[in-house]
């Protein structure tokens, strides 16, 4: 909405670190996903990266004073959803010989 | 200290581009592209571009991220007998330098550039008042480079053609990707019922809020065509075949619309896409409504791929 | 008051930080696909959680609170379903073996 | 240095990155999201240079950012193209590979 964010200097210097924090969890939590060694190990990728992401960018946007990034991260959130029943499908094919069609959950 | 939290997301940034592309497979590396496509969302609002955040979360990390995925699912076998074909050593270092050189040849370019950077912001800082919106996004969309938009709708279109003649002549008209199947009382059935309905709130929330703040058509038809492929993911609809004359009719209404607004202006305001004094709102609102179900009909169709199946059950 | 709304925002958003660390060192080191689970999930509920609560007296009004609690619902409904697929994923190939 | 210039500089560097991935990657999927890589590249330094556009009390130069959202939109479209005849490549030859020559092991090639 209109407007932007109240919040002082130093506050802002507080969030943004907060967001850095966030990012580094985010990137070292991809570690996990190189290593494997399963397929679902590598579909918390998807989740990690979805809320890591959508929790810095509310950082960073409470940070910088752009109300607009609340929309941001909620467009975020719904289409790391999506992209996260694009890792699940992924898997789930993964795991069958490819005529037998699909089936999930 | 701002520039340290900056440095750091570059930094990840860089890593997760090289991470794409030396990945070992290419699951990796799209894992790697979607992670990336975040990350750059966050570059974004700190570049002070909201609107291009939001396309970028959407876009990049969303629909791209599905559709690379879908197609990493069907590719393999492909990957083993792709290895095989590494290029040499030699290759790679020429590769290598040519890389460099361009990376370096940009760095320059960037260096020299004027200060202060040359802009049109006052311009449409002037002009915007006469368009009745309050986002300069939406303005320079849809009044100043109008028809950049139009152009791009069509584009759209045309590639969405160029990707269904690509079905094989039996499948012609069919349904595009094959049928999803999953249990109707399962997890991701239940998931694909409770998300679209918030999703779609979402979507035209953001198409409403695009005439006054960050969002508008493209950011709300990306959310709301993901709904859809979620809903045909969990095997609760099937894609639609695409010589239903309903859905080709959705498909050209928007550029149609848009066209007849641009020779409207031709009569009223003497120029095409001219919109005539006091009207423009109106008009641009008409064009962003009605470019809307086009969008998510051409993303979403896009995303599903050439029909490969005909179009009986 | 403003102060101890800053002071009560430090001290949510600090502690959404270390569940987002916890969840990272969680999905490092636990040793099977159940508990790194168990750890990541709790950087999306709890983490997010705190980060949201803790962003609440710095949104400008209420509407922009609504907003972002909407966003943590979202996060941990697909949190939820998510995990629900991939432990499911995980069992089925522990069947197998 | 500003932050703007930092972040142009890095995407000189992504601009290069991907440009290698899309030489040295044979599998064509693997050029296509290096090829992304590097048309990101590109985005990120026109939104630079939007970003010193700065003038008039916004924050950055609409017209690139307006742009960027046609650019990423269009980027999308022809991704999905390239994906499209990617998957027909594959389910006409049996193989993804790009070379003129599909390698003699591919014996099912038709």
């Amino acid at each position: 909405m209109p407007g932007r964010w109240k919040s002082g200097d130093a506050m802002a210097d507080f969030l943004l670190w907060m967001a850095g924090f966030v990012v580094l969890m985010v990137a070292l939590g991809l570690v996990r996903v190189a290593r494997g060694p399963n397929r679902a190990e590598r579909m918390m990728a998807a989740q990690l990266l979805g809320t890591g992401a959508t929790g810095a960018l509310l950082l960073f946007g409470a940070a910088t004073g752009e109300a607009a990034v609340v929309d941001v991260a909620l467009t975020l959130a719904l289409l790391s959803a999506f992209a996260s029943i694009g890792f699940v499908k992924f898997a789930v094919r993964q795991d069958q010989p490819p005529e037998d069609g699909e089936e999930a959950g | 200290m701002r520039a340290v939290v900056s440095l750091v997301v570059v930094l990840l940034l860089l890593w997760l581009a090289v991470w794409t592309v030396v990945a070992r497979d290419a699951f990796l590396a799209v894992a790697g592209f979607i992670a990336y496509g975040l990350l750059l969302s966050l570059v974004w609002v700190r570049l002070y571009g909201i609107d291009v955040a939001l396309t970028e979360a959407a876009i990049g990390g969303g629909l791209t991220g599905a559709l690379l995925l879908g197609a990493v699912g069907r590719l393999r076998g492909t990957e083993a007998a792709a290895r095989s074909e590494r290029p040499g050593v030699g290759t790679r270092v020429l590769a290598m330098a040519l890389s460099l050189g361009v990376t370096a040849a940009l760095v320059l370019c960037v260096l020299a550039l004027p200060e202060p950077g040359p802009t049109l912001a006052p311009q449409v800082a002037r002009e915007l008042p006469a368009t009745g919106v309050g986002n300069p996004i939406t303005g320079v969309l849809l009044a100043f480079r109008a028809l950049d938009t139009l152009l791009e709708a069509i584009v759209l279109v045309i590639a969405l053609i160029g990707v269904w003649s690509l079905a094989p002549d039996r499948f012609w008209g069919g349904r595009p990707g094959m049928r999803h199947h999953a249990d109707p009382d399962g997890v991701l059935a239940y998931f694909a019922r409770v998300l679209p309905p918030i999703g779609i709130v979402v979507g035209v929330y953001l198409l409403w809020a695009g005439a006054d703040h960050p969002g508008g058509k493209f950011q709300s038809a990306t959310i709301l065509a993901a709904m859809w492929m979620l809903v045909q993911m969990a095997g609760l609809a099937d894609a639609p075949a695409v010589g239903n004359r309903l859905l080709r009719a959705g498909i050209v209404a928007g550029p149609l619309v848009f066209v007849a607004v641009g020779l409207l202006g031709l009569w009223t305001a003497g120029y095409f896409l001219g919109y005539p004094q006091g009207w423009a709102k109106p008009m641009i609102v008409a064009i962003e409504v009605a470019l809307l179900p086009t969008l998510v009909l051409v993303l979403a169709l896009l995303m599903s791929g050439a029909p490969a199946r005909s179009a009986e059950r | 008051m403003s102060f101890a709304l800053d002071l009560f925002s430090v001290v949510a958003v600090s502690g959404g930080a270390l569940f987002y660390l916890a969840g990272t060192v969680g999905l490092l080191r636990f040793p099977d696909a159940y508990t790194r689970l168990h750890a990541l999930t709790k950087a999306d509920n709890v983490g997010m959680a705190l980060v949201v609560i803790g962003l609440m007296p710095q949104v400008g009004g209420v509407l922009a609170g609504l907003k972002l609690v909407l966003v943590w619902l979202l996060v941990v409904f697909s949190s939820a379903a998510v995990s629900q697929l991939i432990a499911r994923t995980a069992r089925r190939r522990d069947a197998r073996t | 240095m500003t932050a703007e210039t930092l972040i142009a500089l890095v995407a000189c560097a992504l601009v290069g990155i991907g440009l290698y991935g899309l030489i040295v990657q044979p599998h064509p999927l693997r050029k296509l999201v290096a090829f992304n890589v590097m048309g990101s590249g590109v985005f990120v330094i026109f939104g630079a240079l939007a970003r010193r556009g700065a003038a008039a009390g916004m924050p950055a130069d609409p017209v690139p950012q307006a742009l960027l959202i046609t650019a990423i939109v269009v980027a999308f479209a022809a991704t999905a193209m390239t994906v499209a005849l990617l998957l027909r490549l594959i389910e006409s030859t049996g193989s993804a590979s790009l070379a003129a020559e599909p390698p003699a092991a591919d014996g099912e090639a038709r």
